[in-house]
């Protein structure tokens, strides 16, 4: 740091030391935690239950959350630039009632999935454009979202509707066999995502300003950075996941329904929040979300394991496992004190 | 030292300005920033924008740049008139800003502040190794060694400023605009600055400099325009002007405070009587090796040393902003671990931090609570200080140090770098310590200031206070302090009586260790 | 395997997916279950959905590698189990469904339905209105001013039982819904809307809530009013709750359609039956009645919720 | 400043009441009935007290840069605990039964809040997931508490808290109020206010400055738990039971936004008690004018969306300035960033 007039020789010095007090990056730590701590969750809980630590549990873990995993993605876009996205359960539920009725109404089912798709990108739009242009803050521009796209829901029915479509059917029963253990198409479309999001966070323009509003907005502006263009993009991405997850959610249930996926937000903000970003933003990855769906998962998977706990054991063990996973993480990325 | 051809130079009336503003005007709710000031810029010149604090030099760049709308007056650029509506624009258009206050983002790495927004791309995706290594060679031609894939929030202060410039001379710009670089740089880094822009006003770019260090702008700039106020007061060629009128056109009358700066206040006499402050084999591991440190009553000691040689690190641990490691710390001979600066505060302890944007400036409050606020902190929340005392606080240390706007109930973010700097100095004088630590305090303060502030130093330091004094500008390490300590690559390695020590003896102190080094090794 | 009564042991493994907890009446449902299940000594995997379909779809997949006996569950809306119902069937594991119905294509996914016909209810309580609109019309006006207190919009009981007890009021036309919100199943909800609803109308005679709670909210705000419940404003609600009953039996109820959370016992029986290969029919209706302020009186001492 | 915002919020706030009075004329109506006063508005200050309570504390906790997720949770613990003391006790109706039941709750939610404290300023978790943690579990132990039933109680002077009247007025409003009231001279009258401000903008600064950062965070999640006990308390005595389940749900939803329309930023930073106050009513205002304008309970959603957009476009000074034609002279950042 020094060496405007240091000698080369003290930089070997430093070299040397870099060596000797060489950790990984503080910036991987939560995830390498998080990771750790899922291993030691599922290894503890293998223990005690039988039947755990079958693969296909593993497997199925990706299936059930395949949603969850697509909603945590989009969400980490928006919390990296320093947001929040409370709206998405609400799309999705917006979702699978327009993948429903649509259908119903003898839509094909391409047109249905493009209508779905373009309804959540065009909501995340607006919503960026809210928060961007009019200075409305993202918690309450999404609250709005939310409001409005549960009422749209409401709208087109407040009955359950079904799926029967073929395509749908087929893509939802669609399964890839590994051996003797299985997974869905969408646990592979999940997966998919995540690559793809990692991939432009890390490799992209748009990725690295996504990081840098995050760190600081104001000075990402002055850096010339396109700061309206990402903040806008960083919802509409989002919104795109949520449609995305809304469909993978309807092929999951095969149903439309106005009561879906209420306050799956929240699971969707805890899982990146856990998966090691900073709500405050410009810190964490895609992956740390992944995980943190999964660390969810897996609490629940082990509540239901168990299958002795009544109603209000469940919620007071799953805070518990929570506060618990919580800490250790905390401790475990203490920065260097 | 001037090596380009006069042509270039002196563009005077042959060539046409790149960039002219004419009758510029911004306003701020009812501070007036801007009143009708004209800049022409030359390309091939080093332009200095001059003037005290809060004159409206940051504004007239952010107007320029398009970070502010302009409420009234015409931009031309390249002899047609165009605005920029956003700083993307006006970076789009070759003009290159480093800011006043180190805009980078802290999250990201070292590399990717530098290039963020031009990364080097291959098949349309990052290149991050062709990234770190552009990185790297662009800051080695500024002297900088760090491992660009470093997070920029790990470094200090001065190296985050230098990275911000290594960021903006990269690009092939047609003007360069740097707003109070040197404010926290030593000498040495000054000079590798200013071999770069050199370099590039000989290749026909224009920059744009603004600086307090007079010395600095006789060395570097070719032209300079005047701003008192918000107003223009005049465009000069710097050759043609001598120091002292420059400093008249700044501050609109004769500077007595100039003169009273040679005849400084007495040393005093130290090293009698039992320490206010001793450290004792201080340190904490990657930052400072252990390190003793003697503070008696009524002295300054002044801490000397390059960038990164631990003065900030030494600074933190006296004042238990950051815990150490090892050593001990007795203030008045209690051994005390300081487990934080609220424990230190409770001691006399006062430290203004070298880093106003991130540890000191509370910007959404006004003024009187960024002024108050150790002060109130110290007496709890409970003992709301009384409304007349705050007044009367608050007046007396705005007039004493001559804080503009002289408004209490301005926002503390509207003001303009060195009066923040005032504001936070201030902050401290109001709690009356016994130990003052002074990490930069006069970084981005203007002349006339720093005169006033280092007078009221050695004002306050005859009356008993004992001052910890540290400066990147040597000259004022030396004229301020009683005894001098030298520091270097995390340690401290020499330490004296100041009795006319000069800044050569202290350039070979730290040069002589560097070899003792080099031998050693 | 299924038929075989169980594991090798000879105990059932039931795994049980609930709704959630969101009622008194779901409480007291699951408390019968666990309650039987323990008597009978079925060794009962239960869990907690939370009112979230996702959650149940996740917790009958774990029953599934757990590979318990069989798998009873209250759906929490009725489509969309068609994915995980037929893996069940798939590994051989028979399920019965509980309180609510699930609409599949092929029904053969499940063995039997158990529980309570939403639409039902609401045509009961809508028969009732009619063979009482005169004593019904307080005002004497010759018409009867219905408000209805909505349960959860979308939800399956809140549709069902406003359509049964339109189609039944639909039989004399001196009935009419005045105004009708939702009260989300809650007293609190049912107080606040019930409130408003009196401020900004007084020919209100009648007060059809969609359970019980939502009613004894207006009770309260009848009687916040200055109004006599029972009397000056006639109510009439479903589920039977105890505290519901009491205020039936106190007058201030005017009729309560039973709907019935005591499904342990049937739902034990069933199973075993299901196990032991005996042919159950599709559908198992609860034994419900309803109640009026005298027949109220009468059973109060006797009700276990 | 912020009292210059106040102007929004209540301009919106006025703009509600007046659709009620468009489609109901006698919206504002208030007579007297059995010795207080009886009315539209007498419910919607009634109904306003539990989302002012929480959003009261709420906005400390936001001012520091915070959340707090849990005081639906909290405000339920609060009603399970007061409601099985009321009915665990000897004489149920008494008044002693009351105000023990209510302290012993009160206590119970200020410990739950310095819980998240601890969690927040001591541990350094985020604040979302930290009181994230006591919003799953503690709907759980409320449930514990009650065994999942519906507790219903008897005691006229619980039931006061909610229905009763003092002054002709609704007493939950004016305890609300009251804590209003209470908060606003704890904070402005001692540098309370001041230092919690300084914590949520540049906590760094603050530390360095000697403000004891970890202390006043800690303070003001207790002091949110406390708050939210007390809504918890007032919505149970309104229908003098306690649904574990049901009750509070989702109204830290309800009190953030109370919060925002109110013009206290969620970055942190100055808040505004006063606007805080007017954000509840309009909260309040806004359930009331579902039922009374007879929109459909499908349409509810739709119409809760349609007036936050609009009302955070009322407050937007950006939006504000696209609607006027823009003055030369006027002051204008181009980005709106003071760097
Ligand atoms: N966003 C703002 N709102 C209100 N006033 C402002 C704002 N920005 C700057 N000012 C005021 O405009 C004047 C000029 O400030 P400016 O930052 O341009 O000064 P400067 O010449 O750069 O001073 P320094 O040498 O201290 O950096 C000051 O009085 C300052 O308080
Ligand atoms: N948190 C940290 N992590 C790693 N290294 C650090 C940290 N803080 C300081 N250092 C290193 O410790 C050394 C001493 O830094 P310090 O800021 O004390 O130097 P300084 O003499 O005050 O320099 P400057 O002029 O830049 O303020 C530097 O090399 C710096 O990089
Ligand atoms: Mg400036
Ligand atoms: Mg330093």
């Amino acid at each position: 740091m020094s060496a405007i007039t240091v000698p080369p020789s003290s930089d070997r010095a430093s070299t040397w030391d870099r060596v000797r007090t060489y950790r990984p990056p503080n910036r991987y730590l939560p995830i390498i935690a998080t990771a750790a701590l899922f291993v030691g969750l599922f290894g503890v809980g293998g223990m005690r239950y039988d039947g755990l630590t079958d693969p296909q549990v593993l497997l199925s873990l990706l299936i059930d959350n395949a949603f969850l995993i697509v909603l945590g993605v989009g969400m980490t876009f928006v919390i990296l630039t320093g947001g929040i996205d409370l709206s998405v359960g609400s799309v999705v539920a917006l979702s699978t009632m327009i993948a429903a009725k649509t259908l119903e109404l003898g839509w094909s089912p391409y047109a249905s999935m493009a209508a779905v798709l373009a309804t959540g990108t065009l909501l995340g739009l607006l919503m960026g454009l809210l928060i961007h242009y009019f200075d409305i803050q993202p918690f309450i521009a999404t609250l709005a979202g939310l409001f409005l796209a549960r009422g749209i829901t409401y709208l087109i029915s407040v009955e359950s509707i079904s799926i029967k479509d073929p395509t749908f059917t087929e893509l939802a029963f669609r399964t890839v066999y590994l051996g003797d253990y299985y997974v869905r198409w969408t646990a592979i479309i999940a997966l998919a995502t995540v690559a793809v999001a990692a991939y432009v966070l890390a490799r992209t323009r748009f990725g690295r300003t996504v990081y840098a509003i995050g760190g600081n907005e104001a000075s990402a502006m002055l850096m010339g950075l396109r700061v309206a263009a990402t903040k806008v993009g960083v919802y509409v991405i989002s919104g795109f996941c949520a449609a995305l997850a809304g469909l993978l959610f309807s092929l999951y249930i095969l149903s439309g329904n106005s009561l879906h996926a209420i306050g799956m937000e929240l699971d969707a903000i805890a899982a990146v929040v856990i998966g090691g970003t900073l709500l405050t933003g410009g810190r964490g990855y895609v992956i740390g979300s992944l995980l943190g769906v999964l660390v969810l998962g897996i609490i629940k998977t082990l509540i239901s394991f168990d299958g002795t706990l009544s109603s209000y054991w469940i919620r007071i063990i799953t805070g518990v496992l929570l506060l618990a996973f919580v800490i250790v993480q905390r401790f475990a990325t203490r920065r260097r004190a | 030292m001037r090596t380009q051809p006069d042509t270039v130079a002196r563009p005077e009336a042959q060539a046409q300005p790149v960039i002219e503003m004419r009758d510029i005007s911004i306003t701020f709710g009812a501070v007036r920033a801007l009143d009708g000031v004209s800049v022409r810029l030359f390309p091939g010149e080093v332009h200095a924008l001059m003037g005290e604090n809060g004159a409206g030099k940051s504004t007239l760049i952010k107007a320029l740049t398009g970070v502010y709308t302009i409420d009234a007056g015409t931009v031309l650029v390249g002899g047609e008139q165009h605005e920029f509506h956003s700083p993307a624009a006006s970076q789009a258009a070759g003009i290159s800003t480093v800011y006043q206050e180190v805009n980078l983002v802290p999250n990201l790495t070292v590399a990717e502040n530098m290039l963020l927004g031009r990364e080097p791309r291959r098949f349309g995706s990052i290149n991050v190794r062709e990234m770190n290594r552009r990185a790297r060679r662009t800051l080695l031609h500024l002297g900088i060694d760090i491992d660009p894939r470093t997070v920029l929030d790990e470094h200090p202060i001065a190296v985050q400023q230098l990275v911000a410039i290594a960021r903006a001379v990269d690009v092939e710009a047609k003007v360069l605009i740097l707003d109070e670089p040197t404010s926290s740089l030593d000498a040495d880094e000054v000079e590798k600055l200013f071999t770069v822009m050199r370099r590039l006003r000989d290749e026909g770019v224009a920059i744009v400099f603004v600086s307090h260090f007079l010395d600095q702008i006789y060395e570097i700039a070719d032209r300079m325009t005047i701003l008192r106020n918000g107003r223009l007061v005049e465009e000069r060629m710097v050759a043609d002007t001598t120091q002292l009128e420059l400093v008249r056109l700044m501050i609109g009358r004769e500077l007595e405070v100039l003169d009273r700066l040679d005849r400084e206040a007495p040393h005093t006499e130290s090293g009698s009587g039992t320490p206010l402050l001793k450290a004792v084999g201080l340190g904490r591991r990657n930052s400072l090796e252990a390190t003793d440190l003697e503070l008696f009553e009524g002295e300054v000691v002044g801490i000397a040393g390059l960038l990164g040689s631990g003065r900030t690190e030494l600074a933190r641990l006296l004042f238990g902003a950051d815990t150490a490691d090892s050593g001990e710390l007795a203030v008045r001979s209690h051994r005390r671990k300081l487990r934080s600066p609220r424990h230190a505060i409770d001691r006399n302890i006062a430290f203004s931090s070298e880093d106003r944007k991130a540890e000191g400036v509370v910007g959404d409050l006004t003024v009187a609570d960024n002024m108050l606020l150790a002060l109130q902190a110290s007496r709890g929340w409970l003992r709301p200080i009384p409304q007349a005392t705050r007044t009367r606080l608050v007046k007396d240390y705005i007039e004493a140090l001559d804080i503009r706007p002289a408004d209490p109930h301005a926002l503390m973010r509207h003001l303009s770098g060195g009066n923040q700097q005032k504001v936070l100095l201030a902050r401290w004088l109001i709690t009356e310590p016994e130990i003052l630590i002074l990490d930069e305090p006069t970084r981005g303060i203007d002349i006339g200031a720093k005169a006033q502030i280092q007078a009221k130093v050695a004002e306050l330091a005859a009356q008993g206070l004992s001052v910890v004094f540290i400066s990147a500008e040597l000259e004022e390490v030396l004229r301020l302090s009683d005894r001098l300590v030298v520091m270097r690559d995390r340690r401290k390695i020499h330490e004296q009586t100041n009795d006319d020590v000069s800044v050569r003896d202290v350039l070979e102190i730290i040069a002589g260790e560097a070899r003792e080094g080099e031998t050693r090794a | 395997e299924s038929g075989s009564g169980g594991d090798d042991d000879g105990t059932i493994t039931m795994g049980f997916a609930q709704v959630g907890a969101e009622s008194g009446w779901r409480t007291a449902n699951t408390k019968s279950i666990q309650e039987t299940a323990e008597a009978e000594g079925i060794d009962l995997k239960f869990t907690d959905a939370q009112g979230k379909q996702e959650n149940q779809i996740q917790a009958i997949r774990s029953y599934i590698q757990q590979k318990v006996d069989v798998i009873a569950f209250s759906p929490v809306v009725e489509t969309g189990f068609d994915a995980v119902l037929q893996e069940a069937k798939a590994a051989g594991i028979p399920v019965i469904l509980t309180d609510r119905a699930v609409d599949v294509e092929d029904t053969s996914l499940y063995e039997t339905f158990l529980g309570s016909d939403f639409v039902l209810e609401g045509e009961k309580a809508g028969e009732w209105l009619v063979e009482n609109a005169k004593e019904a019309d307080v005002d004497g006006d010759g018409t009867v001013n219905v408000v209805q207190l909505e349960g959860t919009t979308g939800a399956a009981p809140a549709i069902d039982r406003a359509e049964g007890f339109a189609d039944k009021i639909a039989a004399d036309d001196t009935i009419e819904v005045t105004a009708s919100q939702t009260g989300d199943f809650t007293r609190d909800g049912g107080k606040q809307v019930m409130e408003s609803f009196l401020q900004s109308d007084d020919s209100i005679d009648v007060v059809f809530a969609h359970n019980d709670d939502m009613g004894l909210g207006a009770i309260e705000a009848i009687e916040a009013a200055g109004l006599e419940p029972g009397k000056d404003i006639q109510i009439i609600t479903i589920d039977a709750v105890k505290d519901g009953m009491q205020a039936l039996a106190d007058g201030k109820i005017n009729y309560i359609v039973e709907c019935n959370p005591l499904l342990g016992p049937q739902l034990m029986d069933l199973a075993k039956k299901v196990l032991d290969g005996e042919e159950v029919p599709e559908r198992v209706v609860t034994e419900e009645s309803a109640f009026t302020q005298e027949q109220a009186k009468e059973v109060l001492p006797d009700r276990q919720y | 400043m912020l009292r210059h915002q106040l102007l929004w919020p209540v301009l919106a706030l006025l703009v509600l009441l007046a659709v009620n009075v468009i489609a109901k004329p006698a919206f504002l109506d208030v007579r007297m009935q059995d010795g207080h006063l009886y009315g539209n508005v007498i419910d919607i200050m009634r109904n306003s007290a539990p989302v002012m309570l929480v959003a009261l504390g709420m906005t400390l906790v936001i001012a520091t840069r915070g959340i707090d997720l849990s005081v639906g949770a909290i405000a339920a613990i609060a009603a399970a605990v007061a409601c099985t003391r009321i009915i665990g006790a000897a004489d149920e109706a008494a008044l002693s039964t009351a105000v023990m039941a209510m302290t012993y709750a009160i206590v119970v939610c200020i410990v739950l809040g310095a819980w998240n404290g601890l969690l927040v300023s001591v541990l350094g978790i985020q604040p979302i997931i930290a009181t994230l943690i006591l919003m799953v579990a503690g709907r759980g132990i409320s449930m514990a508490i009650t065994d999942g039933q519906i507790t219903t109680v008897n005691n006229p002077w619980f039931s006061d808290l909610a229905s009763g009247f003092v002054l002709t007025l609704p007493l939950a409003f004016l305890v609300a109020v009251g804590m209003v009231v209470f908060t606003a001279l704890l904070t402005r009258r001692t540098a309370l206010g001041m230092l919690i401000e300084a914590v949520g903008i540049n906590p760094e600064a603050s530390r360095l400055a000697g403000v004891r950062a970890r202390t006043i965070i800690w303070t003001v999640y207790a002091f949110s738990g406390l708050c939210a006990g007390l809504a918890g308390l007032v919505i149970a005595a309104n229908t003098n039971s306690v649904n574990a389940n049901s009750l509070g749900l989702w109204i830290e939803l309800d009190a953030i936004l109370a919060v925002v329309i109110g013009g206290t930023s969620l970055m942190g930073g100055r808040f505004s008690l006063a606007g805080t106050f007017v954000g509840a009513l309009f909260i309040a205002a806004l359930a009331r004018t579902i039922p009374n304008i007879g929109i459909p309970s499908e349409v509810n959603y739709l119409f809760k969306a349609v007036v936050v957009i609009a009302v955070c476009l009322l407050q937007s000074p950006k939006a504000r300035a696209l609607l006027r034609v823009r003055r030369p002279g006027a002051p204008t950042l181009a980005n709106g960033v003071t760097a």
